[in-house]
């Protein structure tokens, strides 16, 4: 297992690699310039070009991408254009904030998604099962915005039960959750119907395997066979996805970071990248690229700890 | 004293393109302590007789009439939780594909002790319990044996693994449905004398299921005879090896190429194809592929029974 | 029930309600704190409040200052100020007290050309600051200037840094700031979060009203308008478009205020490329456009049409424009110049405001024969459309634009230069009397003349035929009516000056 | 060609049959008449102006209201309907086609290759779409095109994947085993073999990316990348909804309708489909 | 000789990636199959019998030894000279419903081989003519695999190994799951195509009485080896190799009163990754010796080829154990 994560590790360093040669041809190709909007109207072209110089940006783009390269690799991302802060202090920073929100996220689709699932698989084209499906189909497809807003709307601004904005006290775990209820519901919920359907097709196919019926024929009580036997397996190719949608999970955090105010690094790299400040934009996707793979790597080691046949592979 | 009695068992298909009878008035009883094999063609219903019993039909199959009468209670008759009660603890089943049988995600000492969810004994008594069912089936190693995986056992080892777990609760009836298909001929031995050593001790009945006739001369006491979702015949194993009464049995176990003392590259067949089960023809449901037919065999044959041997065919009254 | 429902609400009150936290909505992060290099109006704020200016802008609806750090400070002649520190103003982190050997300092270090602050123009005609004696000095100018009361030193360019901490520290201000000296300390930076101010103890002079500021960075206007309708913030800047929906029903407890707005917003026409190199074309474009249609559409009828870059209130501010709004004599001009079949691109800012008002004027535009595609930029590649680095300004046509801007009318001309073609003259007018004109201006003090001068600018630029003024916008905000806020004639917040009501 | 309009129209019986099934075809038929016959059903002209009759509620003469300009919003829809149905079902397709290609060399070609492959479909997925889409426009200017790339750029990754996975399961299955034995050549094996049997579980999930297709393209126009104004899109309205979602919610409304209800048409069409097609089911 | 096959090994790597382990799945097996002639393969499962039809058939890269088909090096051809030959060596699989596409109709599934080989026929009469000549009558060109019985299946795989006349045909387990008549049906059918055609066929099978009739010659193979090759009638009349006589007596037969002689193996298979010293077979022998524990036993090359130090001679005694009802 502990070499299996290596391997991974090997390829995500190889992954990252690729993604930052694209990123560079991309910052390549997008017009804007880093140092004007760092310096703002007032500024002269000779300052322009100094900051330019300063930032590297004359020299050729490969240069630029082996120099990012090289010192990425010794833990440093360089500083950003506008505070010149260290831009892993800015996205470590930001960092705890996205994770909860998709933590939040997940933890809404899984609870509700999961069950939803089950309960649709156990007597499918009954009336709960279609009603569920128009719902989890319904809920797919309206945007993760127009969620938040109304969710906002009503609870907060409303009914006034939960914060319309911020992430919370930084040092009250308690009040973090209550601003994380709303913001993680209009991530999550989208992803809620999607696990409901597929788990219902997964629950669907096991539940006709023949240790099933084994199972059955052994008199198991039905809650165990549903959750324990047909459950543990249905879940597998959902939990591989659930780690692909991470990565879809990031770009609505946007939305909801947006809406709801909160600090993360969906929207430090939306800035960034409308900003044009690539030191900033280079970092952020650095580290949110090896989060992603972690997290892959992560589902995969759930899968395997969930699956004996594929841990003894790993 | 009988443990199981099915009195006209009729069970039905719904398809697409009609109703499909899957079962016609079958009939016959598993006496106490007694091994019965049930032979017939592929696809005459086998495997749809025991899931009847066991209550567990496809979501698309019923049991139209009959009975099914496990120690004196009418199976049909029962919900699922009083069946569920049964199932496990007085039935156990082997299935057609014990290899498939097992959780692949689940230990497999985990699963023996699901089974004695029931028993109001520790877990630890729970997993002594599973251990020792292993060691009568002879799993080596048995201790370690209880926290590994289905896929890290051979497949003759996972199938005696699904004879201890349908042996552990001590039912009265074990059904197995073709338990030694895949497997070479010391191995089915073997597997064969467990189960023989195990009804011994439990003391219970065995429904066994096999192509391989040589498998059910050797192991049962009594043979029922299936064809088409019929009952043809029912006896002894050697009232049926020996004086088979019914046409359908005795081309059968003249096809077995076991029988044939000579040596001969054409082997013996039973010519025609099974009847459409779609179509309800009336009369002997075997006589479009009878050698001995004759016109009375258009209308249904009587029941004969002989020495507690019966079968179902009109040549029999004459 | 009721009892309930108010139990719930009132933990996120609480804080307000005691009158010693005041929470604000900033519309960015601070970035950075050096008064010289800042990039933004919330990072004004918070620098003037830790940093103790010379003057500040005072609050209330007409243009003005106040003295903070300075016990006194005068104009004695045109190129002479003098300034007399307030005693007793000291340095956090053991810094000593403020001296006037640290105004030196400051301000010198502000105009210093190797500094290359972008904002060194404030102090452009800064000689020398010349210290008399611990607490007073004189502010040298080569020449008259005249914005220096009004766009410079109530501006982040009189704030005092210590001389001693800069060099100790390498001449470098981090987001970490040291040596404070203001009336509050940037007590806590959560990043993108909040920042908090609290009051400075030492400061022994007038008091801000309250304990503490949390100032919360939120972008989105919308998204601020719910956090305050929440209970969440007791003061922001709301969006234009929310202005009616806000006067017409207030949230409980709260008072919608409407302030006159700085910033200009205008049509341009790049004269260099076609068809817009023909002055009749662009003529016809000024007559074109329902300039009172555009903005009632963008702004929901919140704003009213402007007539120029100089808004109401500073000098050289206009009533008309020299062209009124006549489709038929757009047609004329097209007619006669031969353009029937024109079709042009039109560059904005992918804001909602801007495409509003874009889809009126292309509608306009089709309405003379002109068919004009919209073309939305996000804001990095927007900002760099006309600049002659880039190989798109000898593309761009017509583009609507908006420029923010401080209470001088300089500082609306100073854009439209020849120096600034290519750079920030987007229409590359290169009028060497309109230059005259602006220098000029910089060195008139008397309030008529400057009003000539600039209303003649204004003229200058209407005759190009490059731009069709749209409108100076206007400035929502909403506040609890428990404080009452301190905010300079525009709108814009000044910190220390919020008082509970 | 008789026979395919038969079998076409066996199908359609079938499809019909299922409850989800005909609910599905109404809807996507609803979905599509309007957008064939917006012209005809289109009570205005969709970019027509008018500010003084903006934010007006649904009457009878705005059937979904007015956006801010005074456009009549159900005409807009109607009209949008035409962009995102083609935008949606054109981008998704070849997202399709193109996933559907690459999962299945992944799937079956050389180990290498299928690292390789493996490692751009996770950059790419780690990318964000903000920059794909910037970089497209100017690659191509905002337009449908650069919105159709991004799409294909952002699904193609997931669905390649999917079909991966399941080539790989089915590479060792012995009905390819069998095809090989025959002499059956590569193509063949994927053409005929394996493609049948992994095209299903991809469909339906694709049929409920048609969401996240409008939602590419309202986030690019809302970036000002998308379609031009004032060429109406959902995507462009659900903007414009979001914006003055306060105080005239059912601009919101007017935007997000269609897309529930194209999703649903398509998914359950997707999900009968499947079954329809599927023999194994076919016992029911 | 229209196939031989020399000395052939079978290399699979498992384990997990830092610590693969070459087994042997078949390890080092030489036959030769004469034209006409039927072959059988049998010996424990998992003892290599199919990895080594696949070998045969190039299914299965091999990581040594060669297997020469009319004339032709099958390990060594290039995947455009291997399609020729494939034309005409047919492999029937273990599972016969998993062998067919699922999603294709038993009338495509007939022409395939057709369509492969780009032959110009009328597919339509081909597949009627294929179908009816394994007893289907023409409305199965309609069904899907799913929809067939294990039997049915069998016989459409029938009708596609014989469809382009191959001159061998490799079937796996052609009988497991049948009942006996369906069994001898598939059988006849193709003992009538070898009669007719000059077939040769290797049939794999677990079932010894179906060897007994309808094979020439038979190979025992244990753990990836053969340990005993010869005529089907000497050998079950005299087998020589332990296991060959331990899996013979161990053949139920059909008859609940005959008393059965059987020779008891210890239950316990040697794994692959650890392979046993000397013989292989000596930690389930009866008779094992210290030689055997030591010295690997080579077959002797005989037209009877044992590989055992101490074969068995007819009137051996066997150390049996009584079994009876
Ligand atoms: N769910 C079902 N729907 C329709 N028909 C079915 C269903 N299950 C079984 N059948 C049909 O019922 C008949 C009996 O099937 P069953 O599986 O009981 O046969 P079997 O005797 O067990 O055969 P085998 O020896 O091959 O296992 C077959 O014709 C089969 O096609
Ligand atoms: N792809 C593979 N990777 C690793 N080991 C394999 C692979 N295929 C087969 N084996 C192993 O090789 C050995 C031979 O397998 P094979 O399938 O040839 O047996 P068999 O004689 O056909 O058995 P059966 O009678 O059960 O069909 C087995 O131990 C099996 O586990
Ligand atoms: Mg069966
Ligand atoms: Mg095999």
């Amino acid at each position: 297992m502990l070499n299996y994560s290596v391997k991974r590790l090997g390829l995500a360093v190889i992954i990252v690699s690729v993604v930052m040669l694209l990123l560079f041809t991309m910052i390549y190709l997008i017009p804007g310039d880093p140092a004007a909007v760092a310096l703002g109207p007032r500024a002269t072209d000779a300052m322009r070009e100094a900051l330019r110089v300063k930032m590297g940006l004359d020299q050729p783009i490969w240069i630029q991408f082996w120099n990012f390269f090289i010192n990425a690799w010794q833990g440093d991302l360089g500083n950003e254009v506008l505070s010149d802060r260290p831009v892993t202090d800015v996205v470590l920073e930001q960092l705890p904030f996205t994770l909860a929100l998709i933590a939040g996220g997940m933890i809404w689709s899984i609870a509700l998604g999961i069950p939803l699932g089950c309960w649709t698989a156990i007597q499918p084209g009954g009336i709960v099962d279609r009603i569920i499906g128009i719902l989890s189909v319904g809920v797919i497809a309206v945007p993760s915005f127009v969620i938040a807003i109304y969710a906002l709307l009503i609870f907060a601004v409303s009914l006034r039960w939960l914060p319309a904005i911020g992430a919370g006290d930084s040092g009250d775990i308690i009040d973090q959750i209550i601003h994380l209820i709303l913001p993680s519901l209009a991530v999550g919920l989208g992803w809620v119907g999607y696990l409901a359907r597929l788990v219902r097709a997964s629950m669907l196919e096991v539940l006709e395997a023949s240790h099933i019926r084994t199972a059955r024929a052994f008199g198991l009580p039905e809650r165990l066979i549903t959750y324990r036997y047909a459950l543990t397996i249905a879940i597998l190719p959902t939990v591989t996805l659930l780690g692909v949608g991470i990565g879809q999970m990031l770009s609505s955090a946007v939305f909801a970071e947006i809406v709801f105010a909160r600090p993360g690094v969906g929207k430090l790299v939306y800035d960034a990248i409308l900003t044009r400040n690539y030191p900033l934009v280079s970092g952020a996707v650095l580290v949110t690229t090896v989060l992603f793979i972690a997290i892959n790597l992560i589902a995969d080691l759930v899968v395997g700890v969930l699956d004996p046949r594929v841990r003894s592979r790993l | 004293m009988n443990i199981l009695e099915i009195q006209n068992l009729n069970v039905t298909f719904d398809t697409e393109d009609g109703q499909l009878r899957a079962l016609r008035d079958v009939s016959f009883n598993v006496p106490e302590h007694r091994i019965v094999g049930i032979v017939g063609e592929s696809g005459c219903g086998k495997s749809t007789l025991i899931n009847s019993i066991l209550g567990l039909l496809a979501d698309n199959g019923q049991v139209e009439k009959g009975k099914i009468l496990f120690e004196g209670q009418n199976l049909t008759e029962l919900n699922s939780s009083q069946l569920r009660e049964l199932r496990g603890v007085r039935i156990s089943t082997v299935f057609q594909d014990p290899m498939g049988a097992l959780n692949p995600v689940i230990s497999v000492g985990t699963q023996m002790l699901h089974i004695q969810y029931r028993s109001s004994l520790s877990k630890s008594e729970k997993l002594d319990n599973a251990a020792e069912m292993l060691r009568r089936v002879r799993i080596p190693d048995r201790e370690s044996a209880l926290t590994r995986y289905p896929h890290e056992f051979s497949g003759g080892m996972k199938q005696r693994i699904a004879i201890a777990m349908a042996m552990m609760m001590e039912p009265a009836l074990l059904i197995a449905d073709e338990p030694t298909t895949a497997l070479d001929a010391t191995l089915e031995v073997a597997t064969i004398e467990l189960l023989q050593d195990l009804q011994q001790q439990i003391g219970c009945s065995v429904l066994f299921i096999s192509h391989h006739l040589g498998v059910i001369a050797e192991l049962c006491d009594d043979v029922v005879v299936m064809y088409a979702g019929e009952v043809v015949e029912r006896g002894t194993t050697r009232q049926i090896f020996y004086r088979p009464m019914h046409p359908y049995t005795e081309r059968l176990l003249q096809c077995d190429p076991a029988g044939q003392s000579e040596r001969t590259r054409h082997l013996p067949t039973i010519p025609g194809e099974i009847p459409d089960l779609r179509l309800r023809t009336p009369g002997c449901i075997f006589a479009a592929r009878c050698h001995c037919r004759e016109d009375i065999c258009d209308s249904t044959p009587p029941e004969v029974e002989i020495e507690g041997q019966s079968a179902r065919c009109h040549r029999l009254v004459a | 029930g009721a009892f309930g429902a108010a139990t719930m609400v009132v933990p996120r009150f609480a804080l307000s309600q005691d009158g010693s936290v005041l929470t604000v909505r900033s519309y960015s992060d601070l970035q950075v704190l050096d008064p010289t290099f800042r990039l933004s109006l919330p990072e004004d704020d918070i620098i003037r409040s830790i940093f103790a200016p010379l003057v500040i802008p005072q609050a209330g609806d007409v243009w003005g200052w106040k003295p903070i750090a300075a016990q006194s400070i005068e104009q004695l002649d045109d190129v002479t100020i003098a300034f007399t520190l307030k005693d007793n103003i000291g340095f956090t982190d053991g810094y000593g007290q403020m001296t006037a050997e640290d105004v030196k300092f400051s301000i010198e270090r502000f105009a210093d050309p190797a500094m290359e602050s972008p904002y060194a123009g404030d102090w452009s005609a800064l000689k020398e600051v010349e210290v008399k004696d611990k607490l007073s000095g004189l502010i040298h100018l080569n020449q008259k200037f005249v914005p220096l009361w009004s766009t410079t030193l109530p501006t982040p360019a009189s704030c005092i840094l210590s001389k001693r901490a800069m060099e100790e520290l390498g001449d470098k201000i981090t987001t970490k700031p040291v040596a404070q000296s203001g009336q509050y300390l940037l007590a806590e930076w959560q990043p993108k979060q909040k920042t908090v101010l609290k009051r400075n103890p030492d400061w022994a002079h007038e008091q801000g009203g309250f304990d503490e500021i949390h100032i919360i960075p939120i972008e989105d206007p919308a998204t601020a308008e719910r956090g305050f309708e929440a209970g969440d913030l007791d003061y922001t800047w709301t969006s234009v478009a929310s202005i009616p929906r806000l006067k017409s029903n207030p949230p409980p407890n709260s008072v919608v205020l409407e302030k006159p707005s700085l910033a200009y917003v205008w049509i341009g026409m790049n004269q260099d490329v076609a068809p817009f190199d023909n002055i009749n074309i662009r003529r016809a474009v000024q007559h074109a456009i329902d300039r009172k249609g555009v903005v009632d559409a963008a702004y929901f009828g919140a704003a009213s049409v402007g007539n120029g870059i100089i808004a109401p209130g500073l000098p050289g501010s206009r009533d008309s424009v020299t062209y009124d709004y006549d489709p038929d004599k757009a047609r004329d001009l097209l007619k006669q110049e031969g353009a029937t079949n024109l079709s042009v691109t039109l560059d904005i800012l992918n804001q909602t405001d801007r495409l509003t008002a874009a889809q009126v004027i292309q509608a306009n535009l089709a309405d003379v024969g002109i068919s004009c595609e919209i073309k939305q930029n996000d804001s990095g590649t927007f900002w760099t459309l006309g600049s002659k680095d880039g190989d798109y300004w000898n593309k761009l046509q017509i583009y609507l634009q908006r420029y923010s801007m401080q209470p001088d009318p300089s500082w609306a001309t100073v854009w439209f230069t020849p120096e600034q073609v290519g750079v920030w003259n987007w229409e590359r007018v290169n009028n060497a009397e309109y230059k005259a004109l602006h220098d000029q201006g910089l060195g008139e003090s008397d309030f008529g003349k400057r009003d000539e001068i600039y209303k003649k600018m204004q003229g200058l630029m209407d005759e190009s035929g490059c731009y069709v003024f749209l409108t100076h916008e206007v400035v929502g905000a909403i506040h609890r009516d428990t404080i009452q806020p301190g905010l300079k004639p525009n709108g814009e917040s000044l910190f220390s000056e919020f008082k509970s009501a | 060609m008789s026979e395919a309009v038969s079998k076409l129209y066996k199908a359609l019986r079938r499809i019909l049959a299922e409850p989800m099934g005909a609910f599905g075809v109404a809807l996507v038929v609803l979905m599509v008449f309007g957008a064939v016959f917006a012209d005809i059903l289109a009570t205005a002209e969709p970019s027509d102006i008018s500010p003084r009759d903006r934010f007006q509620g649904p009457s009878i003469t705005h059937l979904l209201g007015t956006d801010h300009l005074g456009r009549d919003l159900f005409s807009r829809v109607l009209h949008g309907g035409r962009i995102a149905l083609s935008v949606a079902l054109f981008s998704i397709a070849a997202s399709l086609v193109i996933g559907v290609v690459l999962g299945l060399i992944a799937g079956y070609g050389p180990r290498w290759l299928d690292n390789l492959m493996i490692l751009v479909f996770d950059a790419l997925k780690s990318f964000p779409t903000v920059m794909l889409a910037l970089a497209l426009v100017t690659l191509f200017g905002p337009s449908l095109t650069a919105v159709v790339v991004v799409v294909i750029l952002v699904n193609v990754p997931g669905y390649a994947r999917i079909i991966r996975t399941q080539t790989l399961a089915l590479k060792s299955a012995q009905f390819v085993s069998a095809a090989q034995s025959m002499g059956a050549g590569t193509t063949r094996i994927l053409r005929a073999h394996i493609l049948p049997n992994v095209i299903g579980p991809l469909l339906i999930l694709a049929s409920m990316d048609i969401p996240v297709v409008i939602a590419i393209e309202a986030g690019m126009s809302f970036l000002g990348l998308g379609v031009r104004p004032p060429t109406p899109s959902w995507g462009a309205i659900l903007n414009d909804g979001f914006a003055a979602i306060r105080d005239t919610p059912w601009i919101a409304v007017a935007g997000g309708l269609p897309i529930i209800v194209t999703t649903l048409g398509f998914t359950f069409l997707g999900e009968t489909l499947r079954d329809v097609f599927d023999p194994r089911l076919k016992v029911r | 000789m229209i196939l031989s096959i020399n000395n052939v090994e079978v290399t699979f790597r498992v384990g997990p990636w830092f610590n693969r382990q070459p087994i042997l799945g078949v390890a080092g097996v030489s036959f030769d199959v004469a034209p006409g002639e039927t072959f059988a393969l049998v010996g424990e499962s998992g003892s290599g019998k199919t990895t080594l039809a696949n070998a045969i058939n190039g299914l299965q890269s091999i990581s040594n030894g060669d297997v020469t088909f009319l004339g032709e090096r099958i390990d060594t051809t290039s995947q455009r000279n291997m399609k020729p030959l494939r034309q005409q060596m047919a492999m029937m699989f273990q599972d016969p419903v998993g062998s067919l596409s699922p999603r294709m109709r038993v009338g495509d599934l007939v022409a395939e081989p057709f369509h492969i080989h780009k032959i110009k026929a009328n597919i339509k009469e081909e597949t009627e003519r294929l179908l009816s000549l394994v007893g289907l009558s023409g409305d199965f060109a309609n069904r899907y695999p799913h929809q067939l019985s294990g039997g049915q299946a069998r016989r459409v795989g029938v009708a596609r190994a014989i469809a382009l006349n191959p001159k061998l045909i490799i079937a796996d387990e052609p009988t497991a799951g049948l009942d006996v008549s369906v069994q001898g049906e598939v059988l006849n059918l193709l003992n009538d195509l070898r009669e007719r055609m000059d077939l040769a066929m290797i049939i794999i099978t677990h079932n010894l009485h179906v060897v007994h009739h309808v094979a020439d010659r038979m190979a025992v193979m244990y753990l990836g080896r053969i340990v005993e090759l010869g005529e089907t009638e000497s050998m079950f009349r005299a087998p020589a190799h332990p296991y060959t006589a331990a899996l013979l007596s161990a053949n139920p037969e059909p008859d609940p009163d005959k008393a059965k002689e059987r020779i008891s193996l210890p239950a316990e298979v040697p794994s692959l990754l650890a392979r046993p010293s000397g013989c292989e077979f000596h930690t389930r022998c009866p008779w094992v010796q210290s030689r055997c524990k030591s010295d690997q036993p080579f077959a002797n090359g005989e037209v009877r080829n044992i590989a055992c130090h101490y074969p068995l001679s007819p009137g051996d005694k066997l150390p049996v154990k009584q079994s009876s009802i």
